[in-house]
């Protein structure tokens, strides 16, 4: 049903735990499956770079691999470059999910953009293509129905 | 290959040896059409005469009341759809559980749309059917009531007696999904007042794809598949014959083992529960604390997710499942615990444990011990979890 | 056990070896639920998507255009009733022909009941539909075309291409009942304009019980079983795991060597038919002389009746058949050969012999002589026939 | 499908043939499964006695083998003896039939009854308990029907 990589980021998950005094907190939930994903990051003021991200997912493989691979993916980056981290560009670094899992993706890239959004009203600044985080997540159903 | 505990008995079972062995002349050696007159197709007929004879007596029923199937969901299938039809000008109102299987439920809302209907009774928190709930649902125009014998996600087994002596006070026709129940509880039809009873042969160590409706001698059931004049005219389609000599296999080896396998398992179930329940914080039994299907123990562990928890135990090789198998299509929470009354987010972190007849103490205990280190390291990674 | 001459190959086959061989590790080893979420099933979900793979290029479709089934009834049974549900906006009239099999013909009847017209095209001697009586059927409201791909009885092939393009001029839904014809003709669904075809794996050595629908990608067409998502949620039930991978395995032996079986066949087959219209007087070949499949004869001997000809065969150790198999319930002449136009007393008097990859020159020499020995003492008995 | 008994009579038919000027000819049929059933009868005039009995069958192994077991039966009868004859006499001969094909042996009944009319009407005696033959045999179908 996963690929490798979801595997690999589901039993060894990347970034787990909380950051005290985090920069900014989004939590992110998917009322249809019920899961719930929450991001901490820890930014530079003056760089805006993302120095630390931690995450804590209740939720399927998919959530739990996509939190760990989207915390990796945003580590290191600014803010700007962090934007750039779509839930596709997640999905195409874990090689892939099954369609009725592309909405796990989804919620890392919210949880993100949530925290993201945290840290710019404590900071009063705004962020180019940011959206206030909706509370619920959920695309359109890719199954056939008949 | 890695050790596997399968503890996924409800969801299917491993084939017993002796029914492979059974089933294997009937592809290569006495392949006759079992409707065609030469004699070499006289075993075929036999054969499937013999399965009908002991499923006949492992109910109490006669032979020409058994109807073999593709499996349980054409059984519930057939029984909702043709007793529908067939007692439409009496009447269109039936009246069935918020806990069926989906081959109940969803025949239920597609009868909807021909223009019954359906009423869901509730359950209570164990997961049995109110029998005074289904007494006031009944109406002039109920044509049928159909409640499963033993629920697939929780265990719980359901007051059938009362249930088919309220049917048959009515005059109503009683059908039950007992696709868990056979061959691991003993029923009897006439005690039971069942009129139309549905099984599937891969539940108790049968193969897959083979099964059988009970539909008692007199009702006006139609075809539900039309075609050939097999199965008294009733069920058409070439037989499945080696599937069929196979049923009537698992069904003797069950019957015959049944009330030392159901202690057995009862022991083994006993200890996994009470270990987990001690052992583990924050978890919850669901389905009956005793009138439950000797195999199964169903547990919401909160703040955790039932896949997470069903991938994890994959990796330290047992197999479990959360809900039932054939919805993990899904993502919505089972409507089996929905029903029971569990909110939401604790639904979700269900899991079911059914034993099998090669399960062993040890596995048992291997299970928990792993069960311990995953539950606690989910919950190490929830959001929802403060400790 | 005294040798037996199998030449009942359209009733049934056997099962080849290397067929049982493939499906055997699915009872017992990889047992799995192929919805299960764990490791443990991945074999069963690798197998059928190993099948559904192999039947997807066998007729120039694509994977998730295959829908297992039960075998050929419920293939036909599906067809027709869920398109019939699908298009009655648009319409109610369906055309299909004189000589389908039961599965289509009687469900075409229970249409009827429920308020659809059903046109049942006529055939010409050969057994062969007429294209333009096809053409004068068509309707504005005509929602579905049903024509099988061959004949069971008499093997006539129909003009599927034809019918095909008659449908696609309308815009009309065309099913195609192939289950003589697939594995034994090459099929293109795209080439031939078909929307859905039947087939059914026990007729090309595969196991009985399992089959598959061809329903072409966006057709609207519901599930005609409900309950789990199994099958993309258009076919509930657990799947025969086993069965699908015989099938598979079957229709991969089949495919690689049906040119070759075909010309051997046809062969034996006209070697047969020749012996019989030259050396048995009163006889006549049913079916087209060229256009039909290869392994199929089917001679009507006058003054004879059927059922004691198959029985003086039987002992001499020859399995054939009088109608199909599947009817052999009912007393009624072939609906098949009434078509054609025989007489009640001819139609009574018709074998029908198919054969097999087994099937040797010794076996065919052998049938002949039987034959010439037992017609001849019947009609001796015969009261309608004077020497 | 058949009993053995029923198996003999019918790789083994007693009395196949005709009788040349026979004292009476019964030719009944079966409009349904189409089958045709003709009977000889060899009477003495003065004693009544069936001193021979011939068939000929078009028809199912059933229809064979209760032809050969009523010639058998009636042979050596006085016509009144040979009216007790019934089919439900000759099935239990042949060890039973099965259901849908009780109404050979009705054919078999109704072709010696058949001969029998024929014997009195060139003779111009009444039999006791005879009836004129129907054209067509055919009993309520013993299927259920769904
Ligand atoms: C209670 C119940 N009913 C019906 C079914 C359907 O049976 P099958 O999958 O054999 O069609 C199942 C199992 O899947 C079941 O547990
Ligand atoms: C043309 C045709 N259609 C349908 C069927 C039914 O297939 P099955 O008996 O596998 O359901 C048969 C054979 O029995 C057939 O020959
Ligand atoms: S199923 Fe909801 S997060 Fe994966
Ligand atoms: S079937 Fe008509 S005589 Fe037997």
């Amino acid at each position: 049903m996963y690929s490798d990589k979801v595997m690999d980021h589901f039993e060894h998950p990347r970034n787990v735990g909380e950051i005290e005094n985090a920069s900014g907190v989004g939590t992110v939930g998917n009322a249809k499956c019920g899961d719930i994903m929450r991001i901490y990051l820890d930014i530079d003021d003056a760089t805006h770079m993302i120095r630390d991200c931690k995450f804590k997912t209740f939720g399927c493989g998919a959530a739990v691999a996509t939190s760990s691979m989207a915390t990796e993916m945003v580590k290191g980056k600014t803010i700007e470059e962090a934007m750039q981290v779509t839930n596709k560009a997640v999905m195409e670094a874990l090689d892939g999910l099954p369609p009725v899992k592309v909405h796990c993706s989804l919620l890392a890239e919210e949880a993100i953009h949530a925290a993201l959004w945290d840290y710019a009203e404590k900071h009063d600044i705004k962020i180019q293509g940011l959206e206030k985080p909706k509370s619920d997540i959920s695309e359109h159903d890719e199954d056939e129905e008949y | 290959m890695k050790k596997v505990i399968y503890l996924d008995n409800a969801a299917t079972t491993r084939v017993r040896p002796e029914v492979v062995e059974a089933m294997l002349p009937y592809f290569t050696e006495h392949y006759g059409n079992p409707s065609s007159v030469y004699d070499f197709s006289t075993p075929c007929k036999k054969a499937m005469a013999h399965t009908r004879e002991v499923i006949a007596g492992s109910l109490g029923a006669s032979e020409n009341e058994i109807y073999f199937t593709n499996g349980g969901t054409e059984a519930d299938n057939w029984a909702l759809k043709a007793a529908a039809e067939a007692y439409a000008s009496k009447g269109k109102h039936i009246i069935t559980t918020q806990i069926e299987h989906h081959a109940v439920l969803h025949t239920g809302q597609y009868l909807e749309k021909l223009g019954y209907e359906v009423t869901y009774l509730p359950v209570d928190e164990n997961g049995v059917v109110s029998v005074d709930a289904l007494k006031k649902a009944v109406r002039p125009d109920t044509i049928l009531i159909s409640v499963m014998f033993a629920n697939n996600e929780i265990g719980t087994i359901e007051p059938i007696r009362e249930i088919g002596e309220v049917a048959k006070e009515h005059g109503i026709l009683f059908h039950t999904d007992a696709v868990q129940a056979y061959c691991h509880e003993p029923i009897n039809v006439d005690e039971l007042h069942i009129d139309m009873l549905s099984a599937s042969a891969h539940k108790f160590n049968g193969p897959k794809g083979v099964g059988f409706l009970y539909i008692r001698k007199g009702l006006k059931l139609r075809s539900f598949i039309h075609g050939g004049a097999q199965e008294r005219k009733r069920r058409a389609g070439t037989e499945n014959v080696p599937g069929i000599v196979g049923l009537g296999k698992a069904v003797e080896l069950s019957l015959a083992s049944m009330e030392e396998n159901k202690k057995k398992e009862t022991e083994l179930r006993d200890h996994l529960i009470h270990r987990v329940m001690t052992e583990i914080p924050y978890v919850r039994l669901n389905g009956h604390p005793s009138q439950r299907l000797s195999n199964n123990a169903n547990f919401s562990f909160q703040f955790i997710e039932g896949e997470s928890l069903l991938i994890m135990l994959d990796m330290a090789g047992i197999c479990g499942s959360s809900g039932s198998a054939c919805t993990s299509g899904s993502l919505d929470p089972s409507h089996v615990l929905l029903a029971i009354g569990l909110p939401h987010e604790i639904a979700h972190g269900s899991l079911r444990l059914t034993l099998g007849e090669e399960t062993t103490m040890e596995d048992i205990d291997y299970t928990v011990d792993q069960l311990k280190r995953i539950v606690e390291r989910l919950r190490s990674m929830s959001p929802l979890y403060e400790d």
